[in-house]
């Protein structure tokens, strides 16, 4: 047996489970208060396109996004084999090519602010 | 029947069988090793040992306590040649446990450390937290598993040797996942069967501890040596039996009657110490047989608790603190509270003696061989003489180790350029104990109930062999026992299935264990003094004119067995007085 | 006759009724389609915020549909206990030890729960939530 | 004295004979019990007076040997350790989950024994040296550091807790890897890099999922899981340092 190459698809599912353990309740919550129209002036476009196109706001964004997409894929890889899916390859290649595709969107879309 | 050729076969996968097994292969690694065992070897019950194992090893200790200490504690029944090599060996074995992994429990410097033990004169117990059993058995089983010269036979059970021109060349074991009898052709066989505490009641012993391998060898004609001396310890649950260890006392534990006297101090062992700072071979600290002798005066006189599992005197250890009682009793608190729902930091739990220990066994040398030539035997199993009328505390666990390596040795040295057995003759033997498990299936008219005889055999144990003994009930004891005997004959199985049928089994421990029984009870009534372990109240003292001998029990199928007697080794040390009393120095 | 094992199989799709704990570890792995999902309305609101105001301001307002209202009070359930998991779990991840002893869990994970709520608190100071 | 408190207690418990039966079926028992006591002596009650073609196994009544391991209402249980106190109603007793049955409530434990052997579960030295040069120090702070690991009993309750065994058998399994584990944080031992070559494959650690049941199941406070997300988080920083940082080993 030779030794795994899982890491690589690991490291960044544990980093993006910090991530998402950290930011995503306060931005689930953000957007939450949008949805019942009581939008902060955060959230307003002027605010968000200064921060979205600032190096750090681009880095923070990016990097919350993309990381929590494969944490998410990833999870959902091990939770389509815990109910019974057993072709593995097939929703993890399905499911990483998701969070690749995400990541990559979120990057070009960042990139046109 | 399929046949399994082998080097040596070990019986026993406790520790003494693994430290054996490791000792072949590292002595020699094309030797072929099997090793067959009841269980699989971690749940040998050499992992319900809490409180350590002695060597020397502190600059404050010297062999020469050791041996005075074990001698003494022994009441001089012990082989001193025995000793002085056992004594030498310790620490070695000891040391080298610490190199294959054993969690010892350290000083600051990262030092091996040491605690008090009961008898013991000096600290010199090795111990690791209140598992030093289990940490040493799983260190050996995981060290074993490294060498592949060693075949493991787990879950078969060995039913009787194989002899052929006066040597032991093999033994019958049933593979118990199927019930299939296998015959292993061995130059030389090691029996590390372990002890037969099951005989009694009311036992600190594993369910596995009924003396088998006591009773194959027996039954081969190798003599069972001072089966009388069966030691009490002092500090077992009333309603389990489950053993609170020695080191309860040896941090600082005391031992009160209802009055909240430490009793002990009137038995010889005073005068008190001061409590929470216990002083070795004193009071709380002196040897396994005075102190639960002591228990015995005690119920006399009607100073014992009554619980509601029967009379108890009270271990309190409160005064110990929850810091220490944690970090050096774990296990014991664990066990308190969980079966008996007492918190040991908050109260005193009621103990009372429990049998523990047996000091007889397979008659063995201090090569850990038997009379019969190719038959070693080490462990409990094994009487090599170490540990005389009364084993002291942590001894045992190192007499595994000590004597395990030495029979290995002894058995590698034994095959060398023996001949090629007479494979006929010993099918033919195999036969035979094929046929004695056919029989027993196939016995129709069994008019004996296995639980039933079981049951009468340890009530008469506990009745006529206790503690304390007399010639009447000792006499009614052997009786007893060579009634069950004859009775056992008739014993019926109600399962007659192949596959892991522990009705089977338990009917063949039941053999083994009256086997063992009747060496016990004999060897008792003969002995007309009173030594360690072994006190009767018709001959209350030391009899070192008649009795400084061992007892020889010798097998003599169903009649009675004959009891012959062997000089003890004595070399510097003769005969003294036991005095644990304050006032020993 | 001889050794005939019977093979008790573990139920491949639904071997987590068996046990409660089962349970609990299927929600928290769960949690996984919200946050994932709600990753994916992130992406797009990025894309929102790249076409222009008017369209920020249109996604916005879509957030306000109920059936948007209901899938982020899910989302934040899930991102909540996804957290919280998250957190006792840190103390099994990365044990500290000083000394003999070890640092208690509780501490471990409390550590992790302060941390949270401050880091929740700034962004939300930062929002101008309050 | 308090005379000792009775029960009636009904236990439901699985049989199977490989000799007779072609499937597994329950068979009711009641037995009178103390109160205080636990499943197994009601087991052995059955035993003696009742049924002596039960089978199970046990040894030391302790929860220490590790032999009786069951399904106790669906929980993997010590039976020597389960209290007639805590359950109520029929007890229901199963062999071991994802271990096959031999019989009764006997079950094979191969798979675990070959398992334990192929994760190097012994002292590799960092350097040899003779037992007459004397022990290896360790201070009490190492010993503590892998003390935890070293208390497992073996009675693989982990197993039959753990989903992702029964559901990948290839699984090395918790109380194995716990075992690698203890050795690899010895301060005495030198033999990680060995032990990595099975703990590190897709057999190994990376089959757990963090389901934590393996900890709350075991009888000995080892805290498999613990040690599996710790074995994790080195094998991934291994794995950076063979493959990331050139000329790198771990
Ligand atoms: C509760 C308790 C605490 C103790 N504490 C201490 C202590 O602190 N210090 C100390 O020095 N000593 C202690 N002792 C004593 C010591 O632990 C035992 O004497 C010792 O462990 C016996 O080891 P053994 O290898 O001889 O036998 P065991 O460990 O009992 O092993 C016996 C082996 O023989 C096998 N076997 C038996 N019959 C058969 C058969 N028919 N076929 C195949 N295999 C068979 C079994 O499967 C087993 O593997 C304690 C004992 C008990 C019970
Ligand atoms: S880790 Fe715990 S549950 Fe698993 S085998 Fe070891 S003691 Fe048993
Ligand atoms: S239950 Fe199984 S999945 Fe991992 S944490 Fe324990 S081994
Ligand atoms: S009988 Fe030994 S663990 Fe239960």
């Amino acid at each position: 047996m030779a030794k795994s190459h899982k890491p690589v698809v690991w490291f960044p599912f544990a980093a993006g489970g910090t991530v998402i353990a950290f930011c995503m309740p306060v931005i689930v919550l953000l957007t939450l208060l949008a949805a019942l129209g009581h939008a902060p002036a955060g959230l307003d476009y002027q605010n968000m396109h200064v921060f979205a196109r600032s190096g750090l706001g681009k880095l923070i964004i990016f990097g919350v996004v993309a990381l929590s997409l494969w944490s998410s894929a990833h999870r959902l890889r091990c939770t389509c084999y815990d109910f019974g899916l057993r072709a593995d390859t097939l929703a993890a290649t399905v499911l990483y090519a998701a969070a690749i595709f995400g990541s990559i969107a979120a990057a070009v879309f960042l990139a046109r602010i | 029947m399929e046949t399994i050729s082998t080097d040596v076969a070990i019986i026993g996968a406790g520790g003494a069988g693994l430290r054996a097994a490791i000792a072949l292969a590292e002595t020699d690694p094309k030797l072929r090793i099997a090793l067959i065992s009841k269980v699989y070897p971690m749940r040998s019950h050499t992992c319900a040992a809490e409180g350590g194992a002695a060597g020397v090893i502190k600059p404050d200790d010297s062999f020469d306590m050791h041996f005075d200490d074990t001698v003494g504690g022994g009441d001089w029944l012990s082989d001193q040649d025995c000793v002085e090599y056992f004594i030498h060996e310790a620490p070695k074995e000891l040391m080298q446990l610490e190199h294959w992994g054993c969690p010892w429990n350290r000083e600051a410097d990262g030092s091996v450390a040491v605690r008090p033990f009961g008898g013991m004169k000096k600290q010199r117990t090795w111990f690791a937290a209140d598992k030093s059993g289990f940490h040493i058995l799983h260190t050996l089983f995981q060290t074993s598993l490294q060498f592949p010269s060693i075949s493991r036979y787990d879950e078969y059970y060995a039913l009787d040797l194989l002899v052929d021109e006066g040597r032991c060349q093999g033994v019958t074991a049933m593979e118990m996942r199927s019930g299939e009898l296998r015959q292993f052709h061995a130059k030389a066989v090691i029996i590390a069967g372990g002890g037969a505490g099951r005989m009694f009641p009311f036992s600190t012993n594993g369910a596995i501890k009924t003396g088998d391998g006591m009773a194959m060898a027996y039954r081969a004609g190798v003599p069972l040596k001072d089966m009388e001396f069966v030691q009490y310890h002092p500090t077992g649950l009333p309603n389990t039996g489950s053993l609170l260890t020695e080191a309860c006392r040896g941090e600082g534990g005391i031992l009160v009657n209802k009055h909240g006297r430490r009793y002990l101090a009137d038995y010889g062992m005073g005068p008190e110490t001061p409590v929470g700072q216990p002083q070795l071979k004193t009071m709380e600290l002196g040897p396994r047989d005075r102190v639960s002798q002591a228990y015995w005066h005690e119920l006399q006189k009607g100073n014992t608790v009554t619980t509601q599992w029967g009379e108890c005197v009270l271990l309190d250890m409160r005064h110990l603190g929850e810091k220490k009682i944690n970090e050096r009793l774990p296990l014991v608190r664990e066990l308190a509270e969980a079966y008996l729902g007492v918190d040991i930091v908050k109260e005193a739990v009621p103990i009372r003696p429990v049998v523990h220990y047996m000091m007889g066994g397979i008659s063995t040398n201090t090569a850990a061989a038997t009379p019969l030539p190719g038959l070693f035997a080490a462990g409990e199993c094994a009487c090599v003489s170490l540990n005389g009328a009364n084993r002291l505390g942590s001894n045992s666990l190192v007499e595994l180790l000590v004597f395990g390596r030495r029979a290995a040795l002894s058995a590698a040295e034994h095959v060398q350029g023996l001949p090629a057995a007479n494979a006929a003759a010993l099918n033919a033997q195999a036969e035979k104990t094929q046929q004695r498990i056919g029989e027993l299936f196939s016995r129709t008219d069994g008019s004996e109930s296995m639980s039933g005889l079981r049951k009468e055999m340890q009530l008469t144990m506990e009745k006529n062999v206790g503690i304390y003994r007399t010639e009447e009930g000792l006499q009614e004891g052997v009786n007893k026992i060579h009634e069950l005997r004859q009775r056992y004959r008739r014993v019926k199985l109600t399962d007659k299935s192949s596959v892991f049928n522990t009705d089977l089994f338990q009917a063949l421990e039941l053999g083994s264990m009256l086997d063992c029984a009747e060496a016990v009870t004999v060897g008792a009534l003969a002995r007309k003094e009173s030594r360690g372990a072994h006190q009767r109240l018709d001959y209350v003292e030391r009899d070192d004119k008649n009795y400084l001998r061992h007892t020889m029990v010798h097998h003599q199928g169903m009649d009675s067995p004959r009891v012959d007697y062997l000089d003890v080794v004595i070399t510097k040390s003769p005969p003294g007085v036991r005095d644990y009393s304050g006032d020993h120095k | 006759m001889s050794r005939r094992p019977l093979v008790r199989e573990c139920p491949p799709t639904t071997w987590y009724f068996r046990q409660p704990r089962y349970m609990r570890y299927m929600s928290r792995e769960i949690t996984s389609i919200f946050v994932g999902a709600y990753c994916v309305l992130l992406v797009v609101g990025l894309q929102r915020l790249a076409d222009g105001p008017m369209a920020w301001e249109g996604f916005l307002l879509a957030l306000q549909s109920p059936a948007s209202i209901v899938f982020q009070i899910l989302a934040l359930v899930a991102a909540v206990y996804h957290a919280a998991t998250w957190f006792n779990a840190t103390q099994k991840a990365m044990p500290i030890q000083i000394g003999e002893g070890f640092v208690p869990g509780k501490l471990i994970s409390g550590a992790h729960y302060a941390a949270w709520a401050v880091l929740s608190l700034i962004v939300l100071i930062l929002a101008g939530v309050f | 004295m308090t005379p000792l408190k009775e029960r009636l207690v009904q236990l439901e418990v699985l049989r199977y004979n490989p000799d007779t039966d072609t499937e597994a079926h329950f068979q009711r028992y009641e037995v009178v019990c103390q109160e205080e006591w636990v499943v197994l002596d009601a087991l052995n009650k059955v035993k003696a007076d009742i049924d002596p073609t039960l089978n199970y196994r046990w040894s030391c009544h302790m929860a220490v040997c590790g032999s009786c391991g069951m399904m106790i209402n669906g929980e993997p249980k010590l039976s020597c350790h389960a209290f007639l106190r805590d359950y109520e109603g029929v007890i229901r007793v199963e062999p071991l989950a994802h271990f096959p049955v031999e019989r009764d409530l006997v079950t094979a434990p191969d798979d675990f024994m070959e398992k334990l052997k192929r994760v190097k579960p012994y002292m590799i030295p960092k350097e040899k040296k003779p037992i007459s040069e004397g022990e290896y120090k360790q201070t009490p702070a190492q010993l503590m550091k892998f003390r935890q690991y070293s208390m497992c009993i073996n009675c693989m309750l982990c197993y039959a807790a753990c989903p992702q065994y029964g559901l990948t058998p290839s699984f090395i399994g918790p109380a194995a890897l716990t075992l690698a584990h203890r050795y690899n944080q010895d301060s005495r031992d030198g033999g990680r890099a060995e032990r990595q070559e099975v703990v590190a494959t897709h057999e190994g650690v990376w089959e757990c999922t963090f389901v934590g049941a393996c900890s709350e199941v075991c009888p000995a406070q080892v805290d498999p899981a613990s040690a599996l997300q710790q074995m994790k988080i080195t094998s991934s920083l291994d794995w950076i340092v063979e493959h990331l940082i050139p000329g790198g080993k771990p």
